[in-house]
């Protein structure tokens, strides 16, 4: 199956600006495009609070300039498409998130966006900048075995860091706590990610990966790396028979606990699917006596046109859940 | 003719590499595209196109300097694992020609040691794992072994070729592909052949100013 | 180019049943699934106000089971894939949303919706129930000139109609008011789509229509219909070049008015593709002297994974904007 | 034999509809899908098959009852445009043959007119106007031309069989193909050839019925 090699652009060497203008465009009230570059919330936090940070490579919008705004991230550092933006950028954008309380930088666990934060820490020392932490966070089952947790990759079930933590950084928690508490929600996170179609990049026009017409991809990362294997194509029931015993088997839960259910659409797929979806994760949900709290069907960490979707479950408690249900106004995300 | 490198080679060095990696985009893009994701050549011609012109802007182009500027590229323009992995590289050995005008063999040689140092440490890869580790490791022993510039920048182009081509029967460890499993086997790693068509672009360079084409 | 002829579904047969209790599951809290098949408010709104009703084929998720809850529809009754529900389930779904001050029933207008419509009426008529209004509402300049507006069909706009109408109910008004709301803001409304794209039909599996790899459709309906004509693919500022002057001539504006913008993602556009047309229509809209007073980018009227947009504009007054920002609780919209 | 039809009859009938439509289901669409959704073959064979259960399922079918229960699974289960114009025709018909057991030439006559009408009314389309009513309009006026049911069901078969082929040449002024402009010119339309069909089977039925096939 070809994939869609038409794309509404103007020139691939202007596709992050003409994006990141589009979007302060349309949101003045809630963001701001920085002359560097930068995605900043239009009413920065108040001073005394910890400002969050993340860096990323672009062309999984909504993620993360979409989620830039009261009670979720203070600053977006966008990348080139797929790629994470360099050290200076960083340290850029950490600057523009202080607001007198430390920075707090998350990091989706991916090598390019582990060094490039590793090095914008080490400049953050030699400028004297110290009360910067970094927290590096993962998720994907696929991308290494129960054991070697903080090897796997950051995918879709960040969404329930970035939310919860947007939240708690809002009530003033120390820079200490609010690391504390990205590594808790990420402890409770697991996500399983299915692909049905490959997509085209933006910037070679080329199909990322093939994928035959009657077969499905296992554990597929955000970018289109292949993953634990392939499968013939399962109906939407047997997907997530396939899928969920092997997140309530690698989380942490016992019969009774509660959990946030992520069903994201990494590009194409129609909420028609994900819904029908949805209905087979509650079913099992209940027979494995797992009570579910609340749900997220949607696009948040897209690849492209990719049709496909990651499930996500996180293990919640009733402080993260009011944390869950706590505002938030980012131009992608209004509440939950 | 002296055994060193000034300023201006290395301007003109990083000029051939922009030259170099603008004629290799596509072959590099498709090799990361097997793994990755497919970007390894465009975000390397962009970088080096950066480079060449901030080198070009130099009022007085250092070895250092020269190589600082190309290290700046490579991290802020470049951006990602490999922009860090290039950038560091070349950050190093800026660091290594510290105050010096005119560069020699044993310069080179303690620069090429700590620009790997510096990848290895920041990327935790060792030779084995199909990066661009495989490419540079063999080509900063090599290096040593020669007598000359001249003899040093050929075995180290002979020796990260052979390297990068060693990659093809590789499970990867490191990088978007190491996700792929078994299924690596069969595809050269994109960061080893764009580090060995660095050590080939230097030695063509070096040949050509010998036979005094620059 | 092929469609995604992969479908996540179980049997054709279930798309609906599944995709409604799949809804339902996820979203307890905020609408209901009843045993005749309509989606209605988990908490009725309360007596004494209009109750909203609409029905229409599916398969445009999240339109309109996603708008179904406070400040938005009490009721929506969704027919099979691309088919309007039949009289009898239209009078169910009238009954459902009386709360004693009568009730509002919107047609989008296409042939089926407004045939089925019309008899649901006569058979309310026939069972006594009086109070009960129609309104047809439409917005796609591209199928029926200047003139004829009430030819045309009901397209992405009527999103502006949904959201304001639904705020209004709220506040009380009447059902004479109601339905003279839903005219002005329809009266106000104008779209044009194009499409890059068709899609697979999840009933026919087959694709809804053919598409050369080097156009696009201009004035795509929302069920794939052919639109206006075929163009050589522009780029994103060329393509709205071509639409909002067509968009600004057909609406009654002045400089100086404001206007609302909805980019609506038909299926698997990008959010970076639709970003980067926001720039364009942002700085157009500059130029001809038009206040943008707020957007919204994303999905709400799709046709399966069909790649295209549309581009609507609605003129507000100070009444109507009031009526944007008040409160609302869908499954998919969650204030805007 | 009597030149009339009963209960009887109509069930037979529908059951002949039902097989009709489930083996036209494909063609249907393919002429759907070139100016409309691609969903009326689909949508028939549905709504016939649950009004050939229903028709099953009465304990003393009428030509009343059969068509009100046909009419019922056309605008409930089939739903749409044609759906509610389907349903008409049905129900108008089934209200023109109230407290008849057995209906003749000259009920069927007054039923058609009903029908006819009803389906105008409700879709405001005219003959020319590339629908159903294109095979529907020319079909009821040729069966007022027959003698008895059989010359009826005959001339009104061969009517709407060219009503519907007409339409291969119009622009379409009604349903999802209006949008299409001329380029609905070259498509045969789907309901017109729906229509057609179910004259077919009318006839087809009848035909076996007196030669004691049923
Ligand atoms: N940890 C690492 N150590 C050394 N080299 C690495 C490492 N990770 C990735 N690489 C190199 O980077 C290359 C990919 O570069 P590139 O495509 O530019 O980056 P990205 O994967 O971010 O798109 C790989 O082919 C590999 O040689
Ligand atoms: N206003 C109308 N009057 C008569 N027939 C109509 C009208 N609108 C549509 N039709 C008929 O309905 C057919 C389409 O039926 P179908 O595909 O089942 O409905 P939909 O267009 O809702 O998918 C058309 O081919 C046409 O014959
Ligand atoms: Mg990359
Ligand atoms: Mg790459
Ligand atoms: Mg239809
Ligand atoms: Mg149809």
């Amino acid at each position: 199956m070809s994939v869609r090699k038409k794309k509404l652009i103007n020139q691939r060497e202007t596709i992050l600006r003409d994006m990141l203008q589009g979007l302060a465009s349309a949101y003045p009230e809630v963001v701001r495009l920085t002359d560097d570059g930068l995605i900043v919330r239009a009413q920065p936090k108040a001073a005394g609070k910890v400002g969050l940070v993340i860096g990323n490579g672009s062309g999984h919008e909504p993620a993360m300039i979409g989620l830039v705004g009261e009670g979720l991230f203070d600053v977006n550092i966008p990348g080139e498409i797929f790629t994470a933006p360099g050290p200076d950028r960083i340290v850029a954008g950490i600057k523009a998130a202080e607001r007198g309380a430390g920075v707090l930088l998350c990091v989706s666990h991916h090598a390019g966006d582990l060094m490039n934060a590793e090095m914008a820490l080490e400049l953050c020392q030699l400028e004297g900048l110290d009360n910067v932490e970094m927290v590096v966070l993962y998720d994907d089952i696929s991308s290494a075995p129960k054991g070697s947790e903080s090897e796997r990759r950051g995918t879709a079930g960040l969404f329930f860091v970035w939310k919860m933590l947007g939240a708690y950084a809002e009530t003033g928690a120390s820079l200490a706590e609010c690391k504390r508490m990205a590594e808790r929600i990420r402890d409770n996170t697991r996500t399983l990610a299915v692909a049905l179609t490959s997509c085209a990049s933006p910037i070679t026009g080329a199909a990322m990966f093939e994928m035959p017409d009657d077969e499905m991809e296992i554990g597929m990362g955000v970018h289109g790396e292949v993953g634990l294997g392939r499968h013939k194509l399962l109906s939407a029931d047997a997907t997530i028979d396939l899928m969920l015993p092997r997140l309530l088997e690698d989380l942490p839960i016992n019969a009774g606990d509660e959990v946030l259910v992520l069903l994201n659409n990494s590009g194409s797929m129609t909420l028609m699917e994900l819904y029908i979806l949805h209905r087979r994760v509650a079913e099992r949900l209940a027979q494995a006596g797992v009570r579910r709290y609340k749900s997220w069907i949607g696009p948040y960490a897209t690849t492209q046109e990719m049709a496909g979707f990651a499930l996500s479950l996180c293990r919640v408690d009733a402080e993260l859940k009011r944390l869950w249900d706590a505002p938030c106004n980012g131009a992608f995300l209004k509440g939950v | 003719m002296t055994d060193s490198m000034n300023g201006a080679d290395f301007a003109a060095l990083i000029q051939a590499l922009n030259a170099a990696m603008a004629a290799a985009k596509a072959e590099l893009n498709a090799l990361d595209s097997a793994l990755g994701d497919g970007d390894h050549g465009e975000a390397l011609a962009a970088a080096f196109a950066e480079a060449d012109e901030k080198a070009r802007a130099l009022d007085k182009p250092t070895p250092t300097s020269v190589l600082q500027v190309t290290a700046q590229a490579l991290l802020n323009r470049m951006g990602g694992a490999s922009g860090a992995l290039y950038g560091t590289l070349f950050l190093r050995m800026s660091s290594a020609f510290k105050d010096r005008d005119d560069v020699t063999c044993s310069d080179w040689s303690a620069a090429l040691d700590a620009g790997l140092a510096g990848v290895q440490a920041r990327g935790k890869a060792s030779p084995g794992d199909k990066t661009m580790v495989d490419a540079l490791a063999p080509a900063v022993d090599a290096f040593k072994a020669g007598a000359d510039l001249a003899a040093g920048f050929a075995a180290a182009r002979a020796a990260a070729a052979a390297g990068a081509a060693q990659t093809e029967r590789m499970v990867a460890k490191f990088g978007r592909a190491k996700f792929a499993g078994e299924r690596a086997i069969g595809h050269v790693d994109a960061g080893a052949r764009s580090m060995a068509l660095v050590f080939e672009t230097l030695d063509e360079y070096w040949k050509g100013r010998e036979h005094g084409e620059t």
